[in-house]
């Protein structure tokens, strides 16, 4: 297999769940929405989170035997993008990604606890991030000790994106010396100390998780041995989605753009007219459309091993910097309008500089891959 | 005037050191506007002018402008020291700036006696903070298209229009606003007027407009019928566009005068190398990777080379060819600098790059996340970049009209 | 026609790659073209012609063409085998590219009974080479305004006129030849015609240009009172414009019906990569210096990309919104990423890069350099990049002309 | 002195061979006579090179004592800009950069003998390279050792430019295990292999030069304390004039566009009033004066030590792609008639890779200001 050709592929479902989505999000996500949901607390709808349960999106990549639809996580592609697209706010992400985690490391106990709770639509979470602010999963602060207690807890989270709703959290700890997960239940969260994180997509909910003197029971622990292979997947999961939903952002966002470089006029011309705004225009569009296609095919390959860590990690290399250069160049084409909070350009840059350092930056990634593939 | 000599300069620089040293005030528990566009709040504004006031005093502001409207009547070189110290000993910004670098060069050209007698000393001390009533809401780039009307009646000139991206509109004492008085002209730049009008009459209202910061510094001010005196007028009816132009020759420094002092504090290449130091990416200080390090190297050249562009500028046999370049494109590449060299900054930041300002992990308070967004102030303000290409395109090469 | 299935399309890739393994011709000791557009002499044009006319007879040219006119009457899915084989087993190109890409799919499809026997077997077996006049010297990228003059004199057509960048012009058979024979429509896309033109006539001259690169490759062509048969029009006459926009729509394949082939050989990312291993930069591998490794993987996620593009045109629920925008911007996409990737080639070879074409310590027979000049022939010809993003942003993205 | 700020100035001396030299690099070296030497084997005009010593300018930067002016190589820079400006051919900068060695590490008798016949016009060149392509000037290959010729010389040059006409040669080789440099006179030069290179500027003459079998006296060596010293001036000086070069190459390079887009019409307009070609233009004439500024800088600082080192080599990191980038937007701002040998923007782009590949390219400076100033 040359490192040139990536295979890409669409199935059935993807495409039902496409058209569905993008007529989900635009309704439920207008952009009224969104801006009414910044500046409140909470930060999402729980119905329209509740809904998206409802219609089964949250169990999508998820086992038959737990309530899920058995299909893949090239299917929730769709579903996310057509979120970013709208700029759609909610747990969605943190509890796929949540689910991935114990999916792949859970006992069979766990499983059929959580994933069916989540599933139906009970918001989780993943507490991976510490201070050092790292992103490979595997570098760990925080220790899991057997104790007086069952299983104390001690360290750090940090960026744990809706930590605030979550039910369960999937947290990364040192235990025995070896990288372990353990799942927090609601007692668990509870006792954490909770400090809400001002960060720069004001559409997230984002918190910093202290776990000094919280403990757990010893069955809270993931299965050790397969802990490895979930934070690897984990941080691929999280790419991924992350990449689709910062493909469906460029989008969003020149589309918003090409509006107004029709509409507006300076000297007597549409500003859409002079050459100057037309072409980085249309760079930036061409640099989503790449950036698409490689999250198709990233989707299409995920879980083909090696090629498929290969595809996600060059989705997630291209589409951060294109979602970035889109949303820089929609604040300047927008001239003063561009400068206002008031001008949705300003929402997407927040977003792309949100996703690109979720899972690992694009230099982060091309380091990966030099490695890969060179 | 002799120019000083370098023992007077010396001298001077002592002293200003010295003063700054122990004068430049703490940090006060609010975050101070990097850029005197970014004074968003009545704490900023007040901390700001009082600083203003302190510095006049002191001597070192209006250094160069003339004695008998409260300048200190000294040689240029002397306000270059100060203006120096103050960067060197982190003074915090003039607030001022509209009137100390733009209204008041001008008045001091142009203006009669009197205007100069009325205006220059509040200036300098922040009595009276000044406004630029330039843009206007639908033609933001098109500044020879202004609408905002002017009528003669009596004794006075009624004002009616908007004006939009107006620094300190709702602090402001004084406005420079362009208007038309004339309509209809066959060529349009031919109606303008220019005038220093008072901001505090009835049927002027200046709204706050909310940043992609989050934050405030500018408003949208609204004319409704307000009446400005007769004599607010400067130069003659209908050579507002001439007045115009050459106020944003100050404004872009391609002409002099201004009365010093520092206006913005934005990050240099060696702020961001030392922010390299501290931030880490994967494990290890940022600045350990090579490819990070690259790029490092690459903005030190840009930054440096803009400096010496600017130095370049005073050496005449080396400016030949094209004598405006360097003058009329260094707005353009400064401000495109300072966007990308935030944007990198950023990217140093590893996970940490997503915090914003007031976060307490956010990395020196999430100052590169904010200087990025506010720099596009700079790249659209004042003439977008796109414009400013046009302008050197087409005065400094020569190239036709787009 | 029903698809083929997987055993048939395996055998025939099997006896496809067989036939090539064992008829590629080994290196001449002349260098070959790498792309159809650059054949500038003798001793390449004869054997490019042999080479394809044996391809043709092998029946991996045109297999997907009808039998009746010479073609192979078989699936596309064979001729894609076949073309796909030709890259995997290093074959020459084809020399006659317009031919067998544009002119032959238009006469197929629009063409009479009478002009398909006439043409199509030449076209496939090379016997026929063709070439295009579209461009003229002072409106190089303004077709519509094309001046050659087409004037109906009896049963013949008097051709006055220059035409530029003809590919093949000395060596070609006939031309597809875009000329005025209306004068003074109102609209100037009206007044043209498309003519399938006979080269060997008195009055027509092809005068070779010399590239950048030193090489030939294209001629200008000068038509003086040359005369053409009456029935040499393809289309109406007056529908000249919707002809060309056509062919040029068979040029860019967004539309189908090409004789297959290969045309183009471009160093692809993984070639450099292994350029990368064998060039030494600072005294070791350049592949080892991390700068140049990031730089590595961000041109092969480039060229991962387009590719991917190109398969993601067939999967038509991923291209619902904007349906024409990997077609209309595939040209500006490769041609554009090609020559930097070139480039790029060229900066990883140390002091070696100053080498060019010819000298025996060049590396790779300086292949980087001379495929960087010629890069600019893509970038350029068939509508040059900054073209290609005005259709890009008018017919994609729906915004104003400029 | 912070790594920010460069300092800039600008002898008397240097603003009047400024004008000096632009007159008379504009006078000798028309487009014609650049294209009829490209043609001509010997590839420049020995009259012209003749007349340039006449005026001095061979001995700007030679000590009076050696009949040169006694000025520094920050009044060579105006000359070899002018001379770029308007792709002068010749021996100058080799000869320049031969002297310099020989008076930075020559002994006495070689600076008396040597130094007075270059600075009348005799050419000379500098043989540093070799088939490794590293331009670290201590990686040395060729070896000289005593024997019972002499001093016998053995190993190839490469890239030795104007050879062809060279009556003294500078050749690095290593000696008794360290590295030296040997003075070969126009015996010795005979004596070696010498091929004329096929280069991409073909406006240079360029040759390897095979040295095995040839031998000089032993007073050809020069003082190899002094050799280091003279190895990295010689970089720097090649970096700094080929940087003045390739400056007032860009000047040429953006003078000739303009004129083009002024001139040429298309869709009944002329091309640069099109911002897709006016602003990249605007681009390419900035970094340009960026290029320039630093590369007076550079001249000014020249003989300060690790400043004068670090303003060099951020010149040459500048000054090779703003050139690489002028030059190649000209070529495709010139459509079809950029893509003929006949258009003068492929002399500029074929220049600019020869220059960037003298002395270092960008990333080998970078990559040296890495290590001085991060």
């Amino acid at each position: 297999m040359s490192v040139r050709h990536g295979t890409i592929g669409l199935s059935e479902e993807q495409a039902a769940l496409l058209e569905s989505a993008s007529k989900f999000c635009r309704d439920k996500s207008s952009i009224e929405a969104v801006r009414r949901l910044i500046d409140d607390e909470l930060g999402h709808d729980p119905a329209v989170f509740e809904e998206m349960a409802e219609l089964g999106w949250l169990g999508i990549a998820i086992p038959e035997a737990y309530r899920g639809a058995g299909l893949e996580l090239a299917e929730v592609v769709p579903v996310v993008e057509q979120m970013g697209r709208n700029l759609m706010a909610g747990p969605f992400l943190s509890t796929t990604l949540a689910a991935q985690a114990v999916l792949c490391a859970g006992t069979e106990a766990q499983k059929s606890q959580v994933l069916p709770e989540l599933v139906a639509g009970t918001p989780a979470a993943l507490a991976l991030m510490e201070p050092h602010a790292d992103w490979d999963p595997k570098n760990i602060g925080c220790q899991a000790v057997r104790g007086e207690k069952g299983i104390e807890l001690s360290g750090t989270k940090v960026l744990v994106t809706d930590a605030g709703v979550a039910k369960w959290i999937v947290a990364s700890v040192v235990y025995e010396g070896s990288p372990a997960l353990v799942l927090l239940d609601a007692e668990a969260i509870t006792a954490c100390k909770r400090r809400r994180e001002t960060v720069v997509d004001e559409t997230r909910r984002s918190f910093q998780l202290g776990l000094d003197g919280v403990s757990v029971a010893e069955d809270a622990l993931l299965d050790v041995s397969l802990v490895p292979a979930a934070l690897e997947r984990t941080e691929l999961a999280g790419s991924l989605l992350g990449s689709a939903e910062m493909c469906g952002g460029g989008v969003g966002c020149i589309d918003s753009t090409v509006a107004y470089l029709i509409d507006r006029k300076q000297f007597g011309r549409p500003i859409g007219s002079y050459q100057a705004l037309k072409h980085p225009t249309v760079d930036a569009h061409l640099g989503i459309e790449q950036a698409r296609s490689h999250v198709y095919a990233a989707a299409h390959t995920f879980e083909n091993g090696r090629e498929g860590e290969i595809a996600v990690r060059m989705a997630k290399a291209h589409a951060g910097p294109a979602l970035a250069f889109a949303a820089d160049r929609a604040i300047q084409f927008h001239g003063g309008f561009g400068f206002t909070y008031e001008c949705d350009a300003q929402l997407y840059r927040r977003r792309a500089l949100w996703c690109e350092n979720q899972h690992g930056d694009a230099l982060y990634h091309r380091q990966k891959l030099a490695s890969l593939i060179l | 005037m002799s120019s000083p000599s370098k023992r007077e300069r010396d001298e001077y620089r002592a002293e200003a050191s010295a003063w700054f040293e122990e004068n430049v005030p703490a940090q006060p528990d609010f975050m101070l506007p990097l850029t005197f566009m970014e004074v968003g709040t009545d704490d900023q504004f007040h901390f700001l002018c009082d600083w203003q006031n302190r510095v006049y005093e002191a001597g070192y502001l209006g250094a160069a402008w003339p004695k008998e409207y409260g300048g200190g009547g000294l040689d240029q070189a002397f306000q270059d020291i100060a203006t120096e110290q103050m960067r060197r000993h982190g003074s915090p910004i003039m607030l001022n700036t509209i009137g100390l670098s733009w209204a008041g060069p001008l008045i001091l050209d142009m203006g009669t006696h009197e205007q100069r007698e009325r205006y220059i000393k509040g200036i300098l001390s922040a009595e009276d903070i000044w406004c630029q009533g330039f843009s206007e809401p639908d033609h933001g780039s098109d500044l020879g298209n202004a609408q905002t009307r002017a009528v003669r009646d009596g004794d006075e000139w009624v004002i009616n229009g908007t004006k939009i991206w107006t620094t300190h509109g709702n602090y402001a004492k004084y406005m420079i606003l362009l208007a038309r008085s004339i309509p209809d002209t066959p060529n349009k730049y031919a109606g303008l007027s220019f005038f220093l009008s008072p901001m505090r009459v009835p049927g002027i209202e200046a709204i706050p407009i909310r940043k992609l910061t989050g934050e405030y510094g500018f408003t949208e001010t609204f004319f409704t019928d307000a009446r400005i005196p007769g004599d607010s007028l400067i130069g003659e009816e209908g050579q507002g566009w001439a007045v115009a132009m050459r106020t944003l020759e100050y404004e872009r420094s391609a002409r002099g005068g201004q009365a010093g002092g520092l206006s913005i504090k934005v990050p240099d290449a060696e702020e961001v190398v030392d922010l390299a130091r501290r931030a880490r990416r994967s494990g290890r200080p940022a600045i350990e990777d090579p490819v990070v390090r690259d790029k490092l190297v690459e903005l030190l050249i840009e930054d440096r080379g803009l400096g010496l562009c600017g130095a370049r500028q005073r050496l005449a046999p080396l400016n030949q060819e094209r004598p405006f370049s360097l003058g009329l494109s260094s707005k353009l590449m400064q401000t495109e600098f300072i966007r990308r060299l935030n944007e990198f900054a950023i990217s140093m930041q590893g996970a940490r790059a997503a915090y914003y300002v007031g976060d307490p992990d956010a990395i020196d308070d999430g100052t590169s996340q904010r200087s990025y967004l506010n720099a596009f102030s700079a790249t659209i303000g004042g003439g977008t970049s796109q414009i400013q290409a046009n302008i050197v395109a087409e005065h400094v090469l020569g190239l036709p009209k787009s």
